[in-house]
């Protein structure tokens, strides 16, 4: 507790010494890095320490927050690591992005990074929903930091707004949580109402509408930390306080789960469709956000069918996930702020590359996005085996149910598979291989040191729990077991044999790096001594292939995103050649958000027209005004003695008789 | 005696203040000494509960007095006004210099204004009506007194002489009127109602308190429905509230912050009042229609926020959103949270309003879709507007959070529900329109030199509220995670 | 002295009728004076038991505030807003007419169904009281010029210090006085309002009143369509 | 499964032969091609002659390519290592084989696509950029369809692992479930077509690039580099193939020499199967594979559905 006392407190000191100091770009920012820093590693500590040495949580009378127990301990990892490592990516970033703001800047990221420490750790469900909401409102202020531009401020207003709505249905659920609302299927409200107050803001499908809008707005680190760290937040809510009684897991199994294959399918390929770097970033999370729901619906309806290597894999298979994303999508925000820095677009039409330009934050872009994509030697790998696992155990279930769910599942997982491999295919090569296809890359700036630390640093963790993978399984043993009331030696059981397998998924990793290190000897031995040169690029006949005629990364996107055109979310508006002399020509292709063309553009736009009708209610004329006075009053009367009367009947008589009474006096 | 005090001093400086029109200087002097001693005595009365519960008679009939709540209120009031009083001090002169600029830059006339002198003398009047509003234990009293807030604030909204302003000073008159008229009629109505057991117990509101248990019930219905209607019209219960958004937008920001923060909290005491007196029987209906009026203002409000063309009608609409969820507060039995929830609104409203005033300043227009880019312009006060914008939409630490989640406690799924809903679009309508003022570059009315340096100087009172108001929020904050709220 | 209650009762109901379907500005003055000075005589009739000196005071301030001095102010706003006579009503005078007389029935017969007011004086004064109500704010909604509006105002208010005294009610001198003191500076307010109104507009026409509003503004854009696109 | 020890040995041998011969199976496509287009067609060992060539070469690369053009062929090939070490060669379980391995397996054959993917983009060439991101179109479908014959394998053998899958799975049992069969390989025969670049999806000996998939993303490479795609795609190829082989037959289990013999028998019988289909059809148009991919998500969903209806599944 001490630590995350000190934590608490060195944030906060940070950000307001910075806050103080905004007018010295240099001193804001060493207070606020200082303060960042030691409160994010002593947060980091402190986490890591509650997590291995889980005690029972114990609250004391009017405490506001509380040593963490497992749960909250696991979630507060990603956060305080993640937060560390963008404090120090932020002082690189900002120096071209916050000249005389650097102490507004520092002063939000480090109160968000401490509310959002504090979120795990709140003991009450006030604090708890006062730290979320200062959370979203000082990730808010972060977004709206770059003010300048109306996408930004789109990108602010719709991001609030989100924050907002969760909180309209956090109060009705802890409203429900606390027993102040009876009402008759409590779990199955509670449920609900979590599961959109925290789906709101860990993205879930539908309800994920802010995040490719506020992360592309907001800067890097921030981004960063927001979708590797706090969209986990919103898991964490669910799983704390949404989910409540043991006889529903069957509800939440397959509420979660159908979630996840809807957000993860959705997510991959909405990904795929965009333009701007971190907006398909953006949307990667939210399919990341999917396998990690579907991993856990797969855990719930395990304890559900009670088929506890279900159970344990599904868990293991999200917590793991959890972890892995928040690293990896951490790493790729710092690299695709660290793109934006040196070209000043995300456009990935308009770069290309930048490897030779940037080659530190392209090869760290590379392995972290071919990482995310699951793919083997890598780390979110064995949490999508995990998955899988469980989606297998669930196949040769006895349910038709459970059976129908798990194909779905599986199908779910592996499509996704296939289109984020496309996904990051395109982010690599449309970013970074390639010629440049403007000026904005091909006269990209260096990478400064504390960038390419962060990122190295980012990375370098992802390989240590690319290791450690089976030892974290063991270590997440106990995570589903909170869900039981009683913790059962089969689980224990199951969870060292699925230890075991991601120790021989990692021995596979092993061997795949030995083969490839293998044939690369060899293919350097066949090609010592032998002439290897230079040329153009073949191109077919082609003498001279400029940058123009390259594959865009919309043109490289295209034809999978006509097979699977969601809602026809994904327009094509082109200019044909008109004449015998051309003179212009285009094609470019939007990729509309489905739930946004769906329901919530739809929505605001009846609202509005609403509104429009109910404006004519204030036409500007006083007579009319009075009118509505009169009517009101009016239909307030007949209400009140017309509707009303059978109750004061007999009262009205009483009066009417005393009244007699005194005339006669 | 010090009830008499308190409501007599504001109005004697008003009378001096008026009579020695000439003596400009004077008379600022004498308008801050007022507001001052009017501080301290209503601090006084809040502290000393025994003075608060003093009472002045007259034929034995009780007409001025305090409860700890229309204390409470005068505090609030007072409060509102000194700190209204010190920014008008230093926004008036700035505001005269302005308009010639703005008129240039616009190619409009430059709007003439009223006396200085007549401008602070209808101030301190309307503070001492407020202050009899508050103090009254007599009904009649209370209905005088309000009435008389109309008369001596409609020249205040006429303050800058222009077509819009005198349109809205005559609507404000006229439905006020009209709307207190039918408060006249629903005052007598209890009369009736409250003789209907034998004698007539006066309007003294301790008298009737006592004896409410034998109102004749009929009438007492109608009294209290032509009570919200008239005093409803006042606090700006829809669909009695058409004259605050003229009102509030063409009066100068100071008078708007005391129109928004105060006089509707005058009129909801009023409402109180009356509802005070429901007897048991008539509990039920009086609580249905006040929730019923307060949905209604909360749906009104919410939909003319969306979309809206002025930043200072929007802010009035969010009075009207904010009474609306103090009636429904009131109604559903949470005493605590509708009088908090008003105080709260009250000190976010007059920020806002006051730095409303300060955007007005700068930019000579009202037209939201004009403005644009004010953190590059006007930082100060852009952050100021953002934060009293999120304060009055309800996001911690601001205390409406507070009473917010309070309602939802104790209002139940479905009546919850439903304001949620519409706390939503009003979040909705507000941030957007916020942001869009904020944001982005300079919009098609660009901000003025010389007035946006003395609007930005402008700004320590609204720092001063919005610290007051965070430190409220979060002591708040605190009764309610301890469960004592 | 029922008949006397009566009487003036009727004769109440006889000002209403005119006032609404009276055009000239002017006219409607006078006769909300009459009413006035009606309304003033009716306390002083209903006292059988002889009158008090502050029941006499009060007598005479009302006479003399709802009598002569309104009256005049309105006439001396009426010149300076140099406007004579309501022209194009929304409703028109006929029409006025039948929808007052069928207001007046609708009065009477609700008061008799519902026996709403025992207590009253006499059983033709709380009707004719609401009848009077209604015609001021028939007058307020359906006139255009706002000085009628003023006018109606003052009947609406006369309607309702009619049913205080007609129902009996006491509220005491101070209040009463508080009452006259308020209707009387609102009227001399709305004669300054009115005056600024003339100079601003060239006309008190007060339904060309009307641009403040939420409806049709200049510039409707749409936000929340744009914001999603 | 028992891992017994000879049949580890039994796994080896057939491990090292297939490595060997898995350059003939090109070749006896070609052959069956040629015998049908009444052509002598290029010999049989055609491949290793290549393959001999281009290792003795050099190497020219773009200037526009960073090193992930050379990265690409070493990365899918060590893949595709990782891969045969958990293949059940020649009927024998392979001794590495663990739960959940059939997701590796996959898994691995899509590093090296990505990583070839990737390795075209890196040239920056108009052509490579087309193939690669029809490659990510293709495959990103036929990873549905792959999965869901893997469902299919999981629910009549209950095992998770590939080896036990795909040769635990015994006549008696064939004998239930080989109803849905057909439907079963002609979707796998869809994703196997699509994996290893064949006719009707991809044309590798068409000479107008706008039509080619995979061997639109290779045009760059030249010495090693190309020998070692030339003899990844055709250890790939031998592997899908074999995967196909096993899954419609059926491993009576009694004799190892049987199933060696059955095993390399199927796969150059597979081999020729491919030679035929490639003879008797044309090139479908790029717009209509997806729709063949889609179909073959439907035949083997049917064919799941069909096991779990009418038999209830194994479990």
């Amino acid at each position: 507790m001490v630590l995350f006392d000190a934590s608490l407190f060195l944030l906060a000191a940070g950000g307001i010494l910075a806050l103080i100091s905004n007018r010295n770009d240099r001193i804001a920012t060493i207070c606020g890095l200082t303060g960042g820093l030691g409160g994010t590693l002593c947060g980091a500590i402190g986490a890591i320490r509650a997590f291995l040495t889980p005690e029972i949580r114990t609250v004391a009378e009017g405490a506001v927050i509380q040593q963490p127990e497992m749960m909250a301990a696991f979630f507060l990892m990603p956060v305080t690591i993640l937060g560390a490592f963008a404090a120090i990516h932020s002082v690189g970033y900002l120096k071209h992005h916050g000249h005389g703001r650097l102490g507004i800047y520092w002063f939000f990221y480090n109160l968000m990074i401490a509310s959002m420490i504090l979120v795990p750790l709140s003991a009450t469900p006030v604090t708890f929903l006062f730290c979320w909401e200062i959370m979203g409102l000082t990730s808010f202020a972060l977004v709206a930091y770059e003010y300048h531009s109306r996408e930004t401020m789109k990108a602010a207003w719709i991001y609030l707004l989100a924050c907002h709505a969760g909180i309209a249905f956090l109060i009705p659920m802890f409203m429900i949580h606390l027993g102040i609302w009876q009402t008759a299927n409590a779990t199955l409200w509670l449920f609900l109402t979590g599961a959109i107050g925290f789906g709101l803001k860990a993205g879930l499908p539908g309800l994920h509408v802010w995040l490719p809008e506020a992360h592309p707005a907001a800067p890097a680190p921030v981004s960063s930390v927001m979708s590797g760290a706090m969209i986990n937040l919103g898991i964490f809510g669910i799983l704390t306080y949404a989910v409540k009684s043991n006889d529903h897991f069957l509800l939440y199994g397959y509420f979660l789960l159908i979630c996840g294959i809807i957000g993860a399918f959705g997510g991959a390929v909405s990904a795929y469709a965009q333009q701007n770097l971190k907006r398909l970033l953006a949307c990667s999370s939210v399919e990341n956000i999917g396998i990690i729901c579907m991993g856990l619906g797969f855990g719930f309806l395990g304890f559900g069918y009670q088929n506890n290597f279900m159970a344990v894999c599904g868990f293991t298979g999200a917590f793991l996930h959890i972890l892995n994303h928040a690293v990896l999508k951490g790493t790729l925000f710092l690299a695709a702020g660290e793109v934006y820095r040196s070209t000043g677009t995300l456009n990935m039409d308009l770069l290309g590359g930048l490897m030779k330009r940037i080659p530190g934050t392209g090869r760290i872009f590379t392995l972290a996005g071919l990482s995310l994509s699951g793919l083997p030697p890598f780390n979110a790998f064995p949490g999508e085996f995990a998955i899988y696992l469980a989606g297998f155990a669930g196949l040769a279930a006895k349910s038709t149910l459970l059976f129908v769910i798990s194909l779905a599942g599986i199908l779910g997982l592996a499509v996704t598979g296939g289109v984020v491999c496309g996904v990051f295919a395109k982010a690599i090569g449309g970013t970074f291989l390639g010629e440049p296809r403007s000026s904005h890359a091909s006269e990209a700036e260096k990478t400064p040191v504390s960038i390419f630390g962060a990122m190295t640093g980012l990375i370098s963790l992802a390989v240590i729990m690319l290791v450690a993978t089976p030892v974290m399984t063991l270590l997440l043993r106990k995570m589903p077991e909170m869900f039981l009331k009683t913790a059962g030696n089969e689980i224990a059981q199951h969870s060292n044999h699925l230890a075991g397998l991601m120790l021989k998924l990692t021995a596979a990793s092993g061997i795949v790096l030995i083969f490839f290190i293998m044939i690369w000897l060899l293919r350097y031995m066949l090609l010592t001594g032998k002439s290897v040169e230079k040329g153009p690029t073949w191109d077919c006949g082609y003498a001279e292939p400029t940058a123009r005629m390259e594959y865009t990364a919309t043109s490289f996107a295209r034809p999978l995103c006509k097979d699977i055109n969601l809602l026809s979310c994904f327009k094509k508006h082109e200019q044909k050649p008109d004449g015998l002399f051309p003179e212009s020509a285009s094609v470019t292709v939007t990729a509309e958000d489905p739930a946004t063309a769906a329901w919530w553009k739809p929505l605001f736009e009846f609202f509005g027209k609403i509104a429009e009708k109910v404006h004519r209610l204030q036409s500007g004329s006083l007579h009319w005004y009075i009118l509505m006075m009169v009517i009101a009053v009016l239909a307030m009367l007949i209400w009140g003695f017309v509707f009303q009367t059978d109750k004061t009947a007999g009262q009205k008589d009483h009066g009417k008789v005393s009244v007699k009474k005194e005339v006669v006096k | 005696m010090i009830a008499i005090l308190i409501v007599l001093l504001p109005l004697i400086s008003a009378g001096i203040i008026y009579l020695m029109g000439k003596h400009l200087k004077f008379g600022r002097f004498l308008f801050l000494f007022t507001a001052v001693c009017h501080s301290i005595c209503s601090v006084y009365l809040l502290l000393n509960p025994e003075a608060a519960l003093s009472k002045w008679d007259i034929g034995k009939t009780t007409l001025l007095g305090f409860d700890p709540i229309s204390a409470l209120f005068l505090l609030i009031t007072s409060l509102l006004f000194i700190l209204v009083a010190i920014q008008t001090h230093f926004w008036l002169p700035a505001e005269l210099a302005a308009e010639p600029e703005h008129a240039a830059a616009h190619g409009h006339t430059a709007a003439g204004f009223q006396k200085e002198s007549v401008f602070r003398s209808c101030l301190l009047a309307f503070l001492a009506m407020m202050t009899l509003v508050t103090a009254a234990r007599n009904l009649g009293i209370l209905w005088v007194a309000l009435e008389a807030t109309t008369l001596v604030s409609a020249p205040l909204i006429c303050f800058r002489r222009s077509a819009g302003s005198v349109e809205a000073m005559w609507k404000y008159l006229l439905i006020c009127s009209v709307g207190i008229a039918m408060a006249l009629f629903g005052t007598m109505l209890l009369d009736v109602a409250a003789s209907s057991g034998g004698h007539s117990p006066g309007l003294n509101f301790d008298k009737l308190l006592l004896t409410r248990s034998t109102f004749h019930t009929g009438w007492f219905k109608a009294a209290f429905i032509f009570a919200i209607a008239g005093y409803g019209a006042k606090m700006g219960l829809a669909p009695f509230h058409t004259w605050l958004p003229d009102a509030h937008s063409e009066a100068p920001g100071t008078v708007s912050a005391l129109l928004s923060g105060s006089l509707l909290n005058c009129s909801f005491l009023a409402l109180m009042r009356f509802y005070a007196l429901a007897p048991e029987t008539l509990r039920p209906f009086c609580k249905n229609l006040m929730i019923a009026g307060g949905l209604f203002s909360l749906g009104i409000a919410a939909f003319f926020i969306l979309r809206q063309n002025d930043f200072k009608r929007m802010l009035a609409y969010s009075s009207v959103e904010h009474m609306g969820l103090a009636a429904i507060l009131w109604a559903i039995g949470c005493d605590q949270g509708a009088i908090f929830h008003v105080c709260g609104h009250s000190l976010i409203k007059m920020t806002l309003f006051l730095i409303a005033g300060n955007i007005l300043l700068a930019y000579g227009t009202r037209a939201i879709p004009t403005i644009g880019g004010m953190f590059k312009d006007m930082p100060k006060t852009a952050c100021f507007w953002l934060i009293g914008i999120l304060f009055i939409c309800g996001m911690p630490p601001s205390p409406l959070f507070v009473t917010e989640y309070l309602l939802v406690r104790e209002a139940g799924p479905l009546l919850s529900t439903a304001v949620l809903l519409l706390l939503f679009v009003v979040f909705g309508g507000m941030t957007k329109v916020c942001l869009s003022m904020l944001m982005g570059h300079t919009g098609s009315s660009a901000p003025l030199p010389e007035p946006t340096k003395n609007a930005e100087r402008l700004n320590l009172i609204p720092l001063v509220a919005l610290i007051a108001v965070t430190c409220c929020g979060i002591m708040w904050l605190i009764l309610l995670n301890n469960g004592e709220i | 002295m029922n008949a006397f209650v009566e009487i003036i009762s009727v004769a109440l109901l006889i000002t209403d009728l005119v006032l609404v379907i009276s055009g000239r500005l002017l006219h409607s003055i006078r006769w909300v004076a009459i009413q006035g000075i009606l309304l003033g005589l009716l306390p002083l009739l209903l006292h059988e038991s002889g009158f008090g000196v502050q029941m006499l005071i009060l007598a005479v301030i009302n006479l003399s505030v709802k009598g002569i001095l309104l009256p005049l102010l309105l006439i001396r706003a009426m010149r300076k807003a140099d406007v004579r006579r309501e022209l194009e009503p929304f409703v028109g005078y006929t029409a006025s007419l039948i929808l007052l007389l069928a207001a007046t029935a609708i009065c009477f017969g609700f008061c008799r169904y519902w026996n709403i007011a025992p207590g009253a004086a006499s059983p033709a004064s709380v009707p004719v009281a609401f009848t009077t109500m209604v015609t001021g704010l028939f007058i307020i909604i359906a006139r255009r010029k706002a000085i009628t509006q003023a006018i109606g105002f003052l009947i609406f208010e006369n309607g309702i210090s009619m049913f205080g005294i007609c129902m009996m009610l006491e509220h005491g001198l101070m209040v009463e006085l508080g009452i006259l003191l308020d209707v009387f500076v609102l009227v001399f307010v709305m004669g300054i309002a009115l005056f600024n109104i003339n100079r601003e507009f060239s006309h008190i026409d007060s339904d060309k009143l009307n641009s403040l509003g939420d409806w049709d503004l200049p510039a409707q854009n749409h936000k929340d369509g744009e914001a999603e696109q | 499964m028992k891992f017994e020890f000879n049949h580890s040995i039994i796994w080896g041998i057939s491990l090292l032969i297939s490595l060997l011969i898995c350059p003939l199976l090109p070749g006896i496509i070609n052959k069956v091609k040629a015998f049908f287009a009444g052509r002598r067609g290029p010999r049989l060992l055609q491949l290793y002659y290549d393959l001999g060539k281009l290792l003795c070469k050099g190497a020219v690369f773009s200037h526009t390519t960073s090193g992930v053009l050379q990265l690409a062929p070493v990365v899918s090939l060590a893949g595709l290592g990782g891969c045969i070490l958990l293949f059940p060669f020649g009927c024998a379980a392979s001794p590495l084989a663990f739960t959940g391995d059939v997701i590796l397996f996959a898994y691995l054959l899509a590093l090296g696509r990505v990583l070839t993917v990737l390795g075209a983009l890196d040239t920056g060439s108009s052509f490579e950029g087309m193939g690669a991101s029809r490659e990510i179109e293709f495959s990103a479908l036929a990873e549905g369809a792959l999965f869901t014959v893997i469902a299919f394998l999981i629910l009549i053998t209950g095992h998770f692992s590939l080896s036990d899958m795909l040769i635990g799975f015994e006549t008696n049992q064939w004998l239930r479930f080989c109803a849905p069969m057909p439907l079963i390989f002609g979707a796998f025969g869809l994703v196997l077509l699509t994996e290893a670049c064949r006719v009707p999806v991809d044309d590798p000996e068409t000479h107008l690039e706008l039509t080619m998939i995979h061997e639109a993303m290779i045009l760059d490479y030249g010495g090693p580099d190309m020998a070692l795609i030339e003899y990844g795609a055709a250890l790939k190829l031998w592997l899908l193939s074999s995967i196909a082989v096993l899954l419609v037959l059926p491993v009576p289990g009694s004799s190892m020499f049987w199933n060696i013999l059955l095993y390399f028998g199927g796969v150059f019988l597979m081999a020729i199967l491919i030679g035929i289909t490639e003879s008797v059809t044309a090139r479908f148009r790029m717009l209509k594979v997806p729709r063949m991919l889609t179909g073959a998500l439907g035949f083997a969903l049917i064919a799941i559905l069909w096991i779990r209806i009418f038999r209830g599944g194994l479990l």
